[in-house]
């Protein structure tokens, strides 16, 4: 957990409104596992105030980059999509918990689910667990043809399947149809997207070992605050913090 | 240059991370050596634990964010046991925030924690907007306030500074009553009542609806708060409201605050206390100040000039 | 599917340039044609010609800016034989921002400017922080906002619209009360009081010392009030307080506003209302919407879906 | 008056915090008058919200430029400084009525006093008058050495002196100073900076023809907001919009 400012090496469109930015500095050091977050400040005015969390999507040690991918949603990432290369941004980070690849053995089948922008940390995931020697399955899932990015990325480490919601590329319909109809087998399941689409996976697969990756709204993104709190369901009061505890948590962690 | 003395509180610098913008120090201690901080106002605490409200609990807004955390914290017992024992290690002084339903909910909590080795003040959050019982109801009515600041003022081991509410007309009235119920000190502001709706849903953001606003849209509020109250009272006020940096801080003092406490800026920037703190000096020099006491109150103290138009 | 019909205004479009920050018309009217806009708030008429505030009357903050005018107008017979004439070419409604001292001083000025052929409402201004008597002491107590109210009802010709002050614990029960007492309308909200010293000199920056803050910084405490009110009263509100963009005057619908009033949003960008106008249509569509009527309450009328979730 | 993007052709300091940015676009072919200004947003962000608002100091018909000079005073101020060539900025101009050079009639002689940042419109007024046949002298006031700035440009078109507070350049001391002991002799007076300065040439040549440029904080810069009045004197309530019927007034229409 660190705060520095990084240097943007690139920033381009990769995907409708998806945009993939390089990072540099020596703050990547300190990444640990696929999952972890960045929490960067987009401007140096007032507005927008808050930093926003991304997701690291790829890091490579060797010249201490980091990318992340992101959707122009609101004015935050409307502004980072405008930053040049060779600009500075003020980065906090890598914060939180990220995927468990130590926990996952060798010669295991690792169904890795991706929603949306929950695809990013995906890629990293699957170059470790490739590295390691687990086999990897990838079911990604978007809204519309336009909308789909990394599916070459995911090919070059194991089966890759498209699933579009209104059916303009891959198949049709959500990841939990794919995994029900291609009749996938994994030994774990690990997951970043919308949280209906955890919810759903946390139903139909919460009896096998099951990873989620967690999206809530923070404030200080390193568990001050109490913004990014989710029920675990063992008492009235038990939580844990998306920012600092997750966000990926084993599915029985989190009260969905 | 930067010391302030104030009931039970020493402070080496008027620089305090304000309530629940600093959690209980912890994640900030991984940044920096607290000790360098003026004092620390840890989170709210209530009698039992308590989760707070839904998610979404927080949304931007321009130059600001609400949040409607809900006064979530452990309860008074691990605040004891695990919470302050753990900032014992720290050479700052603790201002413990009470919550409570109820005028026997602070009185408890009162009573417990102003014996914690470390607590040397009480604030007393009259002014949450976020809990239903309560909180603000407390901090809008001049009765009820004074009938809540005696009842704790009894049973407190510490002086006992209380926490206003902005929402309300007229703010020198509820200080002024809080004041005459044997108050030692006063912080101001908390957050102004607000929302953000979701275009996307039509909807409230804050599964609460209502949130409370803060950060730099709030400053000129709560300088005027400070501003207005300082002089109709004689005790204390630690000011509070969109501080981002020194002269943010020395705008404070000016208005009349005898130290400053940094809220929403800790999201943003996890070093900003020790940064204004070790910019206090220049700044106040800038101005023509040799110390913070000196400052405290120059907008309205007319009888004695400005330092720099001395010479 | 811009159209709104209230009390008095057949509004083209919902969206109206603020009182106060508009002058007469006069300046804007050398940028575009008035006529594109669903209605005017005129500049505070008092029955004198009044001069105002010294000077410095305006300062900047985060989002925002502190304003102290102090009322300044030409005063009712200026108003009546000038201004409202000269805004009589332009093919759209005016509504007359009406202040006092007392009762008696806004009874004449309503009784006369209501009779103006281009004034189809009054808008009550009972919440004016910049002046020394009347204004925000009528908006801060229920009682007496109902007798104003009751008062200029008897005497107006026009519907009467009460401009609310958002420097109170509780507008509901402000804004029940002017119901209550015959009102036609709301409008909301004012300023909010506030203040910025100057470092250099240890001073406020306003002459006025405090001052009313607007612009996007108070929009969430605006969006809260509209949210409130709308939902404790029958009659309908026009909401304002940092509107700047066409999605900011579809949030203010949506959280119970019948039309929409734009301020501060006018000196950074003269052109602003007629491109919000032009904007609207497009971004109710965006959001689900086919007509400004449809949005109004959305984010609390639950029993209705909104649009784009019926599909 | 009308609102444009201008380009941003150059941006760069040319005495201490004080800054020249010449501005380019087809706005610039509205100027009318030498004390005319601009109203600029700085940025696109809410803060700073209001324009600022800075005198014209140079106009190149030939080639749609105009340039203001600027202290870095504030916020709004040092965002400015950081605009880079090609930039556009938001502009609102020209505005206000200027120093009246068509009441000047060729032959006499106008002395021209400027303080600090007040200096630079006297730039374009001195060109004005001298291309008329008015004989100009400039009395330019400032701080300290380092604050000095154009000095060469008007020494161009007049004698000129200039008095320094601290008398680390030129003579020590105010303008006034400078006009008294070097008895300088003129038709008209024409001055721009700080309004005790302008109160202290108001007082001592007050008798004479004095126009005098003044400032004060504006909300719109056009008239709509009443944040920029000034009494005249008149009566209790007359008074003088600095922006609409300024900011160059005759001396005895202000009363300061
Ligand atoms: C741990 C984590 C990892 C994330 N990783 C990615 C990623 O890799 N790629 C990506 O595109 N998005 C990711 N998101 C979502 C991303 O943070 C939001 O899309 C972004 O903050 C929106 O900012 P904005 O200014 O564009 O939108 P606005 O709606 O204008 O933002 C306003 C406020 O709401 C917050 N906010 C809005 N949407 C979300 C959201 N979905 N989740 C959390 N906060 C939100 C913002 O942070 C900001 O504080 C992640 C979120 C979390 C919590
Ligand atoms: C008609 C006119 C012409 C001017 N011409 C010049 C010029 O040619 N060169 C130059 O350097 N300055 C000039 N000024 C002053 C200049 O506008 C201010 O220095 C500038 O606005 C300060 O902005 P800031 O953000 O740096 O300061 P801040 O203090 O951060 O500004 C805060 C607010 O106060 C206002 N403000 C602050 N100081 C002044 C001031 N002295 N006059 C008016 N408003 C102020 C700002 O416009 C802004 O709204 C002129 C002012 C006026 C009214
Ligand atoms: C996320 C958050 C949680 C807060 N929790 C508390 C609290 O528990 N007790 C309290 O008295 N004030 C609480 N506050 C109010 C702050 O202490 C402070 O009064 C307010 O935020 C204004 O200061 P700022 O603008 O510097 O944030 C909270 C504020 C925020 C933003
Ligand atoms: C310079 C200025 C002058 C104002 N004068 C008046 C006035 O005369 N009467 C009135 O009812 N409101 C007045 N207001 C308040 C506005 O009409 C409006 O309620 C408020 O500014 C909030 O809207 P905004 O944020 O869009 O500016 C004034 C506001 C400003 C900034
Ligand atoms: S974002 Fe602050 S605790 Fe998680
Ligand atoms: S600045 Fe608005 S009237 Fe002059």
């Amino acid at each position: 957990m660190k705060k520095a400012h990084l240097t943007v090496q690139s920033n381009s469109e990769i995907a409708d409104q998806i945009y993939k930015m390089v990072l540099k500095g020596e703050l990547v050091r300190h990444f640990t596992e696929p999952g972890q977050f960045l929490h960067l400040k987009v401007s140096d005015a007032v507005t927008p105030l808050l930093r926003r969390p991304l997701s690291i999507a790829d890091v490579d040690f060797a010249v201490n980059e980091v990318s992340v991918i992101y959707r122009t949603d609101g004015e935050g990432t409307r502004l980072l999509s405008e930053k040049k290369e060779g600009s500075m941004i003020d980065v906090l980070g890598p914060l939180g918990n990220g995927f468990p690849v130590r926990r996952i053995e060798p010669g295991k089948t690792a169904l890795l689910v991706g929603g949306g922008v929950g695809v990013p940390p995906l890629q990293e995931l699957s170059k470790r667990l490739t590295e390691k020697g687990v086999n990897v399955i990838h079911v990604l899932g978007f809204q519309s043809a336009k909308d789909v990015f990394y599916e070459q990325e995911c090919l070059a480490y194991g089966d890759t399947y498209v699933a579009t919601a209104d059916g303009t590329y891959g198949e049709k319909g959500f990841v939990t149809d794919i995994i029900r109809e291609k009749q996938l087998e994994f030994d774990v399941l690990l997951s970043c997207g919308p949280t209906p689409m955890l919810k759903a996976l946390k139903q139909q697969y919460g009896h096998k070992e099951v990873y989620l990756s967690m999206e809530e709204r923070m404030g200080c993104g390193i568990g001050a605050c109490f913004a990014c709190v989710c029920r675990t369901g063992e008492s009235d009061t038990s939580y844990v913090k998306v920012c600092l505890d997750g966000p990926v948590f084993k599915a029985e962690e989190v009260a969905l | 240059m930067l010391e302030v003395n104030l009931p039970g509180l020493r402070l080496k610098n008027p620089i305090i991370p304000a309530s629940g913008c600093f959690g209980f120090g912890k994640e900030y201690a991984g940044f920096y050596d607290l000790s360098c901080l003026g004092g620390i106002m840890i989170k709210a605490t209530t009698n039992e634990a308590r989760f707070g409200n839904p998610t979404p609990r927080v949304a931007e807004t321009s130059a600001g964010m609400l949040n409607a955390i809900g006064l979530q914290n452990p309860g008074l017992e691990h605040v004891l046991k695990h919470e302050l024992p753990w900032l014992e290690q720290f050479d700052t002084p603790i201002i413990a925030n009470v919550a409570g339903s109820q005028v026997e909910d602070y009185k408890e909590v009162a009573e417990h924690i102003s014996k914690a080795p470390n607590v040397h003040a009480l604030e007393l959050n009259i002014s949450c907007p976020n809990v239903k019982t309560g909180g603000i109801a407390f901090g809008t009515d001049p009765a009820m306030a004074a009938d809540l600041t005696k009842a704790v003022k009894e049973v407190s081991a510490v002086p006992v500074y209380v926490k206003l509410s902005p929402n309300v007309a007229n703010i020198t009235e509820i200080a002024k009553a809080i004041e005459a119920a044997g108050a030692d000190g006063l912080t101001m502001i908390n957050t102004l009542v607000g929302m953000r709706l979701d275009l996307k849903t039509g909807r409230p953001i804050l599964a609460n609806k209502t949130g409370g606003l803060s950060g730099p849209a709030i400053k000129p509020v709560a300088i005027r708060m400070v501003y207005e109250v300082s002089q109709a009272v004689q005790i204390p006020i630690i000011g509070m409201g969109g501080v981002q940096t020194a002269e943010d801080a020395l705008e404070f003092l000016l208005a009349g605050a005898s130290a400053v406490a940094v809220g929403t800026a800790n999201f943003v920037n996890p070093f900003v206390c020790p940064e204004i703190i070790e910019q206090l000096p220049r700044v106040l020099r800038q101005y023509g100040f040799q110390s913070v006491s000196e400052c405290i109150g120059r907008s309205w103290k007319h009888e004695k000039q400005p330092a720099h138009h001395r010479a």
